[in-house]
């Protein structure tokens, strides 16, 4: 821990110095890199303008809008079924849980809440959906810091992943599943022995990851101290997720909210981490892939028999109303703002995605840091590029 | 077989040692991008590589090299053009080059330098300037970052790597590497000479010096910051396509295999086996027959050490420059400047 | 401290990889040699029962992408019991599902009151031009044959009629 | 937790209007506050009450859409769009409302804020200097509604061109997409050539 504070220390004088360079009257020609929109490292199209003296970054801004779809807009002509169709491809890697929300909104416009049986299933595909999208993060974090290993790992498990859902859902990515007041369909039988041998092999996925990265001296190197986010900057900045935890706020949203979903009916862990750097960005994600993995097996144990659709009508009106409901999605903070005019379609949803937020911080954290280390700590925030331009 | 070369005429011998080095780079790197490239590294990643050309997949690299070859020459509008098309050739001359001085068995040699460590390590830097002028010369910013990255890095380690190489000089007393075989397999450790006297053993921390200085010469992972896909796109190849990036591209393995080949001979006892177990004393009563064995006891050696390499490649992620550097100059070069003393304290003691 | 140094343990996981690889086979299948059967209700592709379409108009106008096309006339059928009167019954003319639009959302196979649609876990229908991906009725009949029975149940599930 | 008493004893006479609903332990606060005050009292809440965390910053376009989901029958009659403005909860009196919400995160209490943004001026004060994260969703909300923020330091485009005209969420801003194409789902059966009237033949 002494270490640390040297380290960042470290960061901190360097970005000192970065900004004394712009100033003085003697400055060398820096050169501006185009990071971006296509490069291995932007997950999809996300530009990133760096002004560069040597390999240190003086001045560096994310420029999105490469991807913008304008769902906003698009939820606005859609009814209520279709938009659910659309939001799950927000975040394409996690994409049960994007329904979540929405459905949770427009429930609570309702008055109705889905029954015990359809909570349960929804927290267990959610919890799902997360192990599908941080694992295939924790891959990519190999392939960021040029391990090549991790990544096939990771496809390799997260398939097993996929399948489950597809199994249940039907859809591998967008399983459109959730239905106001309930879900779509029970489980296939089959399916709870399947999910149990799959979270074991999860498990075993972690220990790889961490034997192969988060062990490794080389790591550590390349991200303790690299990208130090601290506690009240997090905060102003919305930070969610693991982005807000590894800065030491002990806050997730699937316990310290009371939504109708199973999180409160089972025991399990909230990681924190107090450094604030890449690594406990990094390492508290490995966590919760691994608590995700007993919360799924939890849930299972304790999986209610019954119905999994309330009474709603065929066709669905929402009421009149404004409804706010944000999950911990596996990017962090996702909420849907639903302002219904009693009509068919929602009148206005503002989509509060995760990776806008995180990635925001961009220009604010990449000053002062090395080439290299735009690619850590663009790796260690982890957006998904639907997820900022939606 | 001595007698047998030297009764054809000069120019024949010639031809015979350039198709000879021709060979000697290209069926190491063939191998080697198959057998570690496309085979090793998909099965440490629970896969199987190309399968469908050529049985398990083995034509695959004639497949590549017939799709690279029909591949348009492109160059970039802002390039020097000249010294953009010259880099990859450079880098690959440096490799040939390299091969001249191995040998590969009692007589099967290209040249017997007596200079021959001195000629290998200088010759070795020669790949940095096709390197550098590649990431000049293709006017983008990546490139030149990574060609930028590539001499720093190539010149920290070459550095510890001769470094490294001094204490064997020390312990065989020659720098003729022929003559560091032979004074290998011919040696004994206190007068047990079953295993002869590898050096491996007695300059181990030479070893694992030369062998991290190979790795970062070769910008293999964790030294591939010149390349770095994730930041640099592919750093100086970046704007490489076609048949030169071929070029680069089997420049890297066979570097990667002559590399191998030098440090077996250095620390490994290269091209022969122990002399005490057929009753050998010294080089010139060594059967004929070891000049056919004599490259596949090379090639097997050498294959264990690509291993090691690729093996490191395929497991670590990448350090940063700056971290990069610091490990050079910090760690292997004091360390390689204490193993030099250590062994000339213990020449002289002994 | 003694705990193996992270750098071996890294070489140590690749190289048991590696081994397992040899011994028990990749986890990877060689596609067009061998395939993957998809789960029961995976959505790959709808398949029309052309008999049950009464050309209601409702699949495609709650489809979100507008990819659904319906075209249809009217016609006398032959009465159900002996004596009756002829029916007035809708008659497809056109149903096109065009698969470049079609998110796979599934909306229209639940609204379809007559079970007219159904999904097919089928995928291999990729063409090199995307004005082929406009599958007409007869296209989508083929598919009928591929369809699954529904899978059975997880235990503690309300039995409910079919679908 | 900061109840609404408390919200509004603290914020003073900066507050226009509020609403609460939700059940015992997971209440939901909304409050309209004055739109000079918007900027202080975002400075009020983190200082005071504690609500330091910023989640997210977007407008309302009230009027009702001219336009519709473009999912009519062109040969049915069209039902006239009322076009008179309902404000949500809160209540309001402009068209263009901007909101926020900012959450408390020791006691995960959060609270919706909403301001009027008058119809001429279409200005409100920036947050950027209370909370760094603003600056993105306040360039957002400025290329989609035409909204501009008062000491924002750099209100550019961040998703479309630079020379892109009008503003795509403000409700008279129409989605192409759906206007272009006509709708698949107006009813194509043609009837019987004998002339066979009955609706709903269809079985």
């Amino acid at each position: 821990m002494t270490m640390l504070g040297d380290r960042q220390q470290l960061a901190y004088i360097a970005s000192q110095a970065a900004d004394a360079r712009v100033n003085v009257e003697l400055e060398t020609e820096g050169m501006t890199l185009n990071i971006g929109p296509q490069h291995p490292a932007t997950h999809g199209t996300l530009r990133i303008i760096a002004r560069l003296d040597g390999e240190q970054v003086l001045w560096a801004e994310p420029s999105c809008g490469y991807m913008h779809r304008g769902y906003e807009k698009l939820t606005e002509v859609r009814t209520f079924p279709q938009v659910t169709a659309l939001i799950n491809r927000i975040d394409w890697l996690g994409s049960f849980a994007n329904e979540v929300p929405f459905i949770l909104a427009a429930e609570q416009l309702m008055g109705i809440e889905a029954p015990p049986r359809a909570q349960w299933i929804r927290t267990i595909l959610f919890e799902l959906s997360r192990i599908a999208n941080v694992s295939l993060f924790l891959g990519d974090l190999g392939v960021q810091l040029g391990a090549i290993t991790p990544v096939f790992f990771a496809f390799r498990d997260r398939e097993y992943v996929l399948n489950l859902i597809e199994g249940a859902t039907g859809g591998r990515f967008h399983p459109n599943f959730d239905r106001i007041g309930g879900l779509k369909d029970d489980l296939p039988a089959g399916w709870i022995d399947e999910t149990r041998a799959v979270m074991r092999k999860m498990r075993k996925f972690c220990d790889e990851i961490e034997g192969l990265l988060f062990g490794n001296e080389i790591f550590e190197a390349r991200t303790r101290g690299i990208g130090v986010i601290p506690r009240d900057v997090a905060l102003q900045y919305g930070l969610s997720g693991a982005n807000l935890r590894g800065s030491g706020v002990d806050w997730d949203l699937r316990r310290d909210q009371k939504l109708p979903m199973a999180w409160d009916k089972i025991d399990w862990k909230v990681w924190t981490h107090p450094d604030g750097d890449s690594y406990a960005r990094c390492w508290i994600r490995l966590q919760e892939v691994r608590e995700s993995t007993f919360i799924v097996e939890k849930l299972l144990d304790s999986l209610p028999s019954g119905p999994v659709m309330a009474k709603v009508p065929r066709i669905i009106k929402v009421p009149e109303g404004e409804a706010w409901v944000a999950t911990e999605n596996p990017l962090g903070e996702m909420g849907y703002y639903v302002v219904s005019k009693g009509e068919l379609g929602p009148f206005r949803v503002k989509i509060r995605s995760a990776s806008f937020n995180n990635i925001s911080i961009v220009p604010w954290l990449l000053k002062g840091v090395y080439v290299p280390d735009i690619i850590t700590i663009l790796a260690s925030l982890y957006f998904i590029l639907g997820d900022i331009d939606r | 077989m001595l007698g047998l070369i030297a009764s054809i005429p000069y120019w024949a011998q010639s031809l015979l040692r350039v198709l000879g080095g021709i060979v000697a780079v290209l069926l190491p790197a063939g191998t080697i991008v198959y057998v570690f490239l496309f085979k090793m590294m998909s099965f440490m990643q629970s896969r199987l590589g190309p399968m469908e050309a050529g049985p398990f997949g083995s034509l695959q690299l004639f497949a590549e090299v017939g799709k690279w070859l029909q591949k348009e020459d492109l160059y970039p509008e802002r390039a020097d053009r000249f010294i953009f098309k010259i880099a990859p050739l450079i880098v690959l001359s440096s490799t040939f080059l390299l091969v001249a001085v191995v040998p590969f068995g009692p007589d099967a040699w290209f040249t017997n330098f007596e200079a021959g460590v001195f000629y290998a390590l200088a010759v070795s830097s020669v790949s940095v300037l096709g390197i550098l002028i590649a990431g000049w010369a293709s006017a983008n910013k990546y490139s030149l970052l990574g060609g930028l990255r590539a001499a720093g890095q190539l010149i920290a380690y070459e550095l510890p790597m001769v470094l490294a190489v001094i204490g064997v000089v020390i312990q065989a007393g020659t720098m003729n590497l022929q003559q560091i075989v032979v004074a290998q397999n011919a040696g004994s450790i206190f007068g047990w000479d079953g295993l002869g006297n590898p050096y491996i053993l007695t300059q181990f921390v030479g070893f694992v010096i030369f062998m991290i200085a190979v790795q970062a010469e070769l910008t293999q992972t964790p030294f591939d910051m010149p390349i770095a896909e994730s930041e640099l796109v592919s750093g100086y190849m970046t704007e490489y396509s076609g048949f030169r990036f071929l070029i680069f591209f089997i420049g890297e393995f066979a570097t990667a295999g002559v590399f191998a080949l030098i440090a077996s001979i250095l620390f490994l006892g290269g091209w022969g086996v122990p002399f005490a177990w057929f009753g050998w004393t010294s080089i010139d009563s060594i059967d004929n027959w070891m000049n056919v064995v004599g490259p596949l006891i090379m090639f097997t050696k050498m294959m264990l050490l690509v291993f090691i390499i690729m093996w490191v490649r395929f497991s670590y992620p990448r350090f940063r420059e700056d971290q990069l550097q610091r490990f050079a100059w910090k760690v292997l070069i004091p360390l390689s400047l204490v193993n030099i003393m250590a062994t000339s304290v213990l020449k002289v003691a002994f | 401290m003694a705990k193996i140094p992270g750098l071996l343990k890294g070489l140590g996981v690749t190289l048991g990889t590696m081994v397992e690889t040899v011994t028990k086979g990749a986890n990877t299948v060689q596609y067009p040699h061998e395939k993957e059967t998809p789960p029961i209700r995976a959505r790959g592709v709808i398949a029309l029962h052309e008999g049950n379409c009464t050309s209601c108009m409702l699949c495609a106008r709650s489809c979100p992408d507008w990819c659904i096309y319906i075209e249809g006339h009217k016609e006398l059928a032959p009465p159900r019991r002996a004596g009756g009167k002829p029916r007035q019954v809708n008659k497809l003319d056109r149903f096109d599902i065009d698969y470049a639009l079609c998110m796979y959302c599934g909306i229209c196979v639940e609204v379809c009151p007559f079970d007219a649609l159904f999904w097919s876990p089928e995928y291999e229908y990729s063409e090199p031009r995307i004005a082929d991906l406009l599958h007409d009725k007869a296209k989508l009949g083929e598919w009928m044959e591929t369809v699954p029975e529904a899978p059975d149940l997880e235990a503690g599930a309300e039995k409910k009629g079919k679908k | 937790m900061s109840s609404l008493a408390e919200i509004t004893a603290v914020l003073g006479d900066a507050v226009e209007e509020s609403f609460e609903k939700g059940p015992e332990g997971n209440v939901d606060t909304w409050v309209r506050v004055k739109t000079s005050a918007w900027r202080e009292v975002a400075e009020t809440l983190r200082e005071k009450l504690g609500y330091d965390y910023f989640c997210f910053l977007s407008a309302i376009d009230w009027m009702p859409s001219p336009y519709g989901r473009g999912e009519e029958d062109p040969t049915a009659e069209r039902e006239p769009i009322d076009p008179t403005i309902r404000q949500g909860y809160a209540g309001g009196s402009t068209r263009m409302q901007v909101f926020a919400r900012l959450v408390n995160h020791r006691t995960h209490h959060g609270l919706t804020l909403k301001a009027d943004v008058p119809d001429d001026a279409m200005t409100i004060d920036s947050w950027v200097g209370v909370f760094a994260g603003a600056n993105w969703h306040e360039r957002e909300t400025h290329e989609m509604f035409g909204i501009n923020f008062a000491g924002h330091p750099d209100l550019r485009n961040m998703y479309l061109p630079t020379d892109f005209e009008g503003h795509p969420l403000r409700k008279d801003f129409p989605l192409l997409a759906r206007i272009v194409k006509p709708w698949p789902g107006i009813v194509d059966v043609e009837p019987l050539p004998g002339g066979g009237d009955d609706e709903g033949g269809a079985e």
